[in-house]
């Protein structure tokens, strides 16, 4: 029992580093994709990890008190927890032994370390940014939530490998409910800080809001959740309405399943981050109020016309995946 | 074990530590602490032998102790034991009348959760919210009025229903009232009465004007009304809904995919209050009255777990009330502490006292987790348990609702952590020290269920269990870690392994450096200087949000009965003008009358 | 003001090495425009010359930065926030005057109120002659600072640490109030 | 209303100025320092209720500040020049930021630059320069090239001989 229990920790630890490799790795397309929309050479696509090894090998780190240390360790811990708990390429780690909901406050709880450290810094704009990303939490959690609803409904389960399978036998979510991914892939633009909505951190009017203070080792581990943080939110987009990348069954093919899975899970979710990407480059940054009102309009709208069809579907007209 | 050692225990030495704290003066909380003890440890003795009695004081008193009214009295009993415990050091004026009132709400309580007839029960009733009208009367009469017309008003709903109920089956017994006598609409009569009498004490949204004024007195109390009395209403509902009436009465009622049609209309009340409270919580800056809005919107989950009836909702209504009676007593604690050292209650005039009271913030923030509903805390799995209610039964109304409102839960959070806590540290509070021992004794006390129950929840699950089983319910599966409903289950043991695991490894990363220590004033003002001034990002805090709601903000129920009882007023007093009080108007009057009826005589022949 | 102790895991030689490589490659500039020559740092951002291919990105807070660039001329009020800022920014950090007016006052020599030379407040590693340079020339700066980093030569903050008192004396020279 | 008549009202020598390129016509008077206010009060109210700037000229040889308010109306089109002498010794005048809320910001630049005292501007005191520890340096007698080669020459360079001064 021990040896399987540690194959499968040490599976978790590969899949987890794997996805902070590939987050730092979108992290560099991002910034070489973004140059290239603005005629621009853009930075070597490793350029994150350079920066994450300079920021980790930083000679002198400020800090303000025993508060401020919570926001690296609660971030990156939170956001790996997070990671260990959504299955990646097909590879369901711990997604058995929890479900969606329980998933959704897992991944609150890096904002609020992160929320707690920023407030500890004594700076003021740190107080304002984290009140924007509360905000912004706010408005882009209404449609998001409505189109988890919507999936709970009509695949009749809350837990995300049985999600998986039903996807497998039945339809992908994208397919079923083509509405609801619509209006997640809006909410995904807030989640993930993309420029749109990327009010919180904004450099010229607050000094890059909560991670003023942050700096040196902090500053890197924070990079690392960021990271993390890219690859659970398409991921998280994958999972729920692409199938999570599942091509060949597993129980068939075995280890060359899970590889091949892997592959389209990775292209897959590049896709994902490739949409935000470039909707990143070229928008200018809302006011908290309009991005407060975007969201609990446009979006909350097509996600309860989401959440009416799969309503209409799953308990009209009976259809069960 | 038999009735007048039950009656004596739980409610005549109640009575009497009531009298003798009187007269403790300065000590009087620990006196009140003692007899509070007594009873907390025969609680814990007789977890075993329930039964049930008559006691014969003059009138009939029919008790019973037996699971449900021991898991009740249980959060109660703990509830007072930490507030009198922080009362201790809290050096209120008059302790003795504090303690005495305090101890008579906790007979009251006792009272009511033995009670298995309608007059015991409306006895002990009236003894409980007597005495709090007196402990809000300590603070303000104006507050203590608001709670006494609510108070009043919720008296004389369950008046209504026991007295219909006494029409029809003429005993006052529980068990009588299904002898199947009561017709059919008579029942929705009872059960409308009945919850919202009760519902008055868990402040649903129409009746919940009095709470904000109510939870601004005395934090100790405060702590014990909101986290323990507030409990009363969710047993009294509990059991006129499912122990009185049954759920083959609910069901009678038409059943809407298995949630009885009288239930739903309430479990929507609830979800609407729990969305309005989150929302009102988040733009108050009184520490009190955001405590008493999110307090509201914390009980509309469990008005949702009421009203929907199936055993998973039950299950979680009643979790999240053992939560709530914890987390919300912890708050109110915390706050309490923060207004004992600095005398503020504004939070935008306190900041940066998590740096000078480090427990009080630890305590603070523990129960900010268990009310957000973070996994670290059991207050997570009563939250899911609702959810999971709301979605196995596809209710597309009430599941956005809760969502939204927990979403909301984490603003009002972090403008509690944010402006005490956190933020700059003002001037005035540089010397503020720590809460006193006997303060940080009564939070580390509440503090503990929140975080045990989140490692190992089958101990309590087991409780629920016991008393959904106890009122005739089916139970709810669940094994020594993990918890399961029909769509999706969570493993809190693998949760927690892998939390500490990860953990360690951000330590590691995070200890391969040392950092520097500077201090509050070293910070980046844009290259100015350090000015001695604490720079507080906390007044206002969430005025763009409040600038879109502006329009939703103007309608409030407050005004709205303000409006109402002007109506009333301003009309009693044109009728006053007419008793000017001079003898020739009255002779004037008498002759118009005279004509007018002349008149109509006249018109008539 | 100690130095950390460096894990023992890589020899101190390679390890300081690949520490200088990184941050060589990733030097995040503090956007903090003293003077006249901000006008030059858009060109030097976008896509004619583009810094970023270098790893040099503006960042809003001192916490970040490693890089500072004193574009132009510097009055006594702009010196205290430059040495407010300096002192905020983590080691190792760079300076990077751009102009003649750090250097010798340039065209502001008779001024009561410019300061005649940067270096003796804030320790300089890089100057750029010229009233203005052109962004071809501050490209080559940032160049040779990269090479100066590589080759350990750029140690300015080594400097600032170890003569603290001595550039703390001609601070306080200048202006009469620090927390001010 | 035209500048000439309210010159004529207030029987105030004027005299037009010619300026090569500039066709609006602008006229500069001298006024007594006790009559300004009243005369910018009649200015204002007739259409001159734009305040251009104030500034300070230091007459060094005939030992007398020259203050410049500098008035504009938009309707005629006209610039109005009205200045008065103050004594180089101790220059003191009366504030007049009640007219135009921005005279107090020139009164207080003009205090720090050339040392007029303005009475009735509580914001005079430390505006631009930092740390400020001489005379103001705007005067004419005030020897910049002195100030910058004894203030900032004298600053010695970082000694990084190793031994300590």
């Amino acid at each position: 029992m021990i040896v399987d229990w540690l194959i499968q920790a040490g599976l978790v630890a590969l899949y987890l580093f794997l996805a902070v490799v590939i987050g730092l790795l979108f992290m560099g397309i991002a910034r070489k994709v973004t140059a290239r929309v603005q005629n621009r050479v853009g930075p070597p696509v490793y350029q994150n990890f350079l920066d994450v090894g300079k920021l980790l090998a930083k000679k002198t780190n400020i800090k303000h008190n025993w508060i401020f240390d919570f926001a690296p360790l609660f971030a990156l811990a939170g956001v790996l927890l997070a990671l260990a708990y959504l299955p990646m390429g097909g590879y369901k780690m711990l997604s058995g032994e929890g479900d969606l909901i329980l998933l959704l406050y897992i991944m609150a709880i890096p904002a609020l370390g992160f929320a707690l450290g920023a407030g500890a810094s004594a700076n003021p704009n740190a107080g304002v940014g984290v009140m924007r990303a509360l905000m912004l939490m706010l408005s882009y959690e209404m449609p998001f939530l409505l189109v988890l609803l919507a999936l709970m409904i009509f695949y009749n389960t809350a837990s995300l490998s049985t999600l998986l399978e039903k996807q497998m036998s039945f339809a992908w979510g994208i397919v079923a409910l083509p509405i609801s991914a619509l209006a997640a892939d809006l909410a995904l633009q807030g989640m993930m800080m993309e420029k749109p909505f990327d009010i919180p951190i904004a450099p010229h009017e607050i000094a890059s809001g909560p991670l003023v203070e942050f700096g040196g080792k902090y500053l890197g581990m924070l990079m690392l959740y960021s990271a993390g943080s890219i690859v659970l939110e398409t991921t998280l987009f994958v999972d729920l309405f692409l199938g999570g990348g599942v091509v060949l069954n597993p129980a068939h093919y075995g280890i060359i399943a899970y590889v091949v899975n892997y592959l389209v899970w990775f292209v897959f979710i590049f896709i994902v981050w490739m949409i935000a990407v470039l909707i990143n480059a070229v928008f200018p940054r809302f006011r908290i109020e309009q991005a407060f009102k975007f969201y609990w309009k446009w979006p909350t709208v097509i996600a309860i016309l989401g959440l009416i069809q799969a309503y209409i579907m799953s308990v009209f007209m009976g259809v069960v995946p | 074990m038999d009735a007048l050692t039950l009656f004596g225990i739980f409610i005549l030495l109640p009575l009497v530590g009531a009298l003798l704290s009187y007269f403790g003066r300065k000590y009087a909380p620990i006196i009140a602490l003692i007899f509070v003890a007594i009873t907390g440890i025969f609680l814990y003795v007789w977890y075993g032998n329930f039964g049930s009695y008559t006691v014969d004081i003059g009138v009939k008193l029919n008790l019973t102790f037996d699971i449900t009214t021991w898991f009740f009295m249980l959060m109660i009993n703990t509830v007072i034991f930490s507030s009198l415990l922080f009362a201790v050091s809290a050096d209120l004026k008059n302790a003795g009348g504090f303690s005495t009132l305090m101890l008579l709400g906790f007979t009251g309580a006792n009272g009511v959760l033995l009670s298995r007839d309608f007059l015991s029960l409306y006895l002990f009733w009236e003894l409980m919210s007597w005495s709090v009208y007196v402990l809000i009367l300590r603070t303000s009469g104006e507050y203590a009025r608001r709670y006494l017309l609510f108070g009043v008003l919720s008296a004389y709903f369950i008046i209504m229903g026991i007295g219909i109920i006494y029409y029809y089956t003429g005993s006052f017994l529980y068990e009588d009232a299904l002898s199947g006598v009561i017709p059919y609409y008579a029942w929705a009569w009872i059960l409308v009465f009945l919850i919202l009498g009760f519902g008055v004490k868990m402040a649903i949204i129409p009746l919940h004007v009095w709470a904000p004024y109510a939870y601004s007195s005395e934090q100790p109390f405060v702590s014990f009304l909101s986290g323990g009395l507030s409990k009363l209403g969710t047993f009294g509902i509990y059991m006129s809904m499912y122990s009185i009436a049954g759920v083959g009465i609910l069901d009678s009622f038409g059943t809407f995919r298995g949630v009885s049609l009288l239930g739903y209309p309430f479990a929507l009340l609830g979800a609407i209050t729990a969305f309005v409270g989150t929302i009102l919580a988040i733009f108050q800056d009184d520490i009190r009255k955001l405590l008493a809005y999110s307090s509201i919107g914390q009980l509309g989950y469990v008005m949702v777990g009421l009203g929907l009836g199936t055993s998973l909702a039950l299950g979680g209504a009643l979790f999240h009330a053992f939560n709530h009676a914890f987390f919300k007593s912890l708050l109110f604690l915390g706050a309490g502490a923060v207004i004992y050292r600095t005398g503020k209650y504004k939070i935008s005039e306190m900041g940066g006292l998590g740096y000078r009271m480090p427990f009080t913030f630890l305590f603070v923030l523990f129960a900010i987790f268990g009310l957000a509903g973070i996994p670290l805390t059991s207050g997570f799995i009563s939250k899911w348990m609702l959810y999971e209610a709301a979605i196995e039964k596809k209710f597309v109304i009430i599941a956005p609702l809760m969502l939204i409102a927990s979403v909301g839960a984490f603003l009002y959070s972090y403008r509690i952590l944010y402006g005490i806590f956190l933020g700059g540290l003002k001037e005035e509070h540089k010397k503020v020290k720590e809460a006193p021992a006997p303060m940080l004794a009564a939070m580390f006390i509440l503090m503990l269920p929140l975080l045990i129950f989140s490692i190992v929840p089958g101990w309590i699950l087991g409780w629920i269990n016991d008393v959904l089983t106890n009122t005739g319910l089916k139970p709810i599966d669940y094994t020594q870690f993990t918890y399961y409903s029909s769509i999706g289950g969570a493993n809190m043991a693998t949760f927690w392994i892998a939390f500490m695991v990860l953990f360690f490894v951000a330590v590691a990363i995070f200890i391969m450096k040392r950092a520097r220590v500077v201090n509050q004033y070293d910070n980046y003002f844009a290259g100015e200087a350090p000015s001695s001034v604490a720079l507080h990002a906390a007044h206002n805090y969430y005025k763009p949000l409040k600038d879109t709601w502006a329009p939703m903000l103007k309608y409030s129920v407050d005004r709205a009965y303000e409006k109402f009882s002007k109506f009333f007023v301003d009309g009693f007093y044109e009728i006053k003008k007419i008793y000017t009080g001079n003898p020739q108007d009255y002779a004037a009057y008498l002759g118009i009358a005279f004509l007018i009826f002349l008149i109509i005589g006249w018109w008539l022949l | 003001m100690n130095e950390n102790p460096l894990p023992s895991v890589i020899p101190d030689k390679e390890w300081k090495k690949i520490q200088r490589m990184l941050s060589k490659r990733s030097l995040w500039m503090i956007h903090f425009c003293t003077g006249c020559g901000a006008m030059e740092m858009p060109p030097v951002m976008t896509s004619r010359y583009d810094m970023e291919r270098f790893g040099i990105i503006p960042m809003a807070t001192p916490r970040q930065a490693d890089l500072m660039l004193v574009t132009g001329y510097v009055a006594t009020k702009t010196l205290k926030r430059i040495v407010r800022v300096y002192e905020q920014m983590q080691d190792p950090k760079y300076v990077i005057a751009f102009g003649s007016c750090p250097i010798n006052g340039g065209i502001y020599w008779d001024s009561y109120n410019i300061i005649k030379r940067l270096d003796k407040y804030i320790p300089v590693d890089l100057y750029i002659a010229g009233c203005m340079p052109r962004p071809e020339a501050v490209m080559d700066a940032f160049l040779k600072l990269m090479k100066d980093i590589d080759e350990g030569k750029a140690n300015g903050w080594m400097r600032y640490r170890k003569y603290y008192d001595q550039y703390k004396r001609n601070q306080m020279r200048i202006f009469k109030r620090w927390d001010e | 209303m035209k500048a000439e008549d309210i010159f004529k009202d207030l029987e105030l020598k004027f005299e037009n100025l010619k300026v090569k390129g500039n066709t609006l016509p602008r006229y500069k008077a001298e006024v007594q320092p006790d009559k300004l206010e009243e005369a910018i009060i009649k200015f204002k109210s007739n259409g001159f209720n734009h305040f251009v700037a104030l500034s300070c000229i230091d007459w060094i040889k005939d030992e007398k500040f020259e203050l410049v308010y500098h008035l504009f109306s938009y309707e005629e089109k006209e610039d109005v020049f009205l200045s008065i002498f103050l004594p180089r010794n101790e220059p003191k005048y009366k504030t007049l930021r009640h007219l135009f809320p921005q005279i107090e910001t020139y009164e207080r630049e003009i205090h720090e630059m050339f040392g007029v005292e303005f009475e009735g501007n509580d914001r005079l005191g430390e505006f631009i320069l930092e740390d400020w520890d001489n005379m103001p340096p705007m005067r004419k007698d005030f020897d910049t090239v002195k100030y910058g080669k004894e203030k900032y020459e004298s600053v010695p360079l970082i000694n990084e001989g190793g031994e300590k001064e």
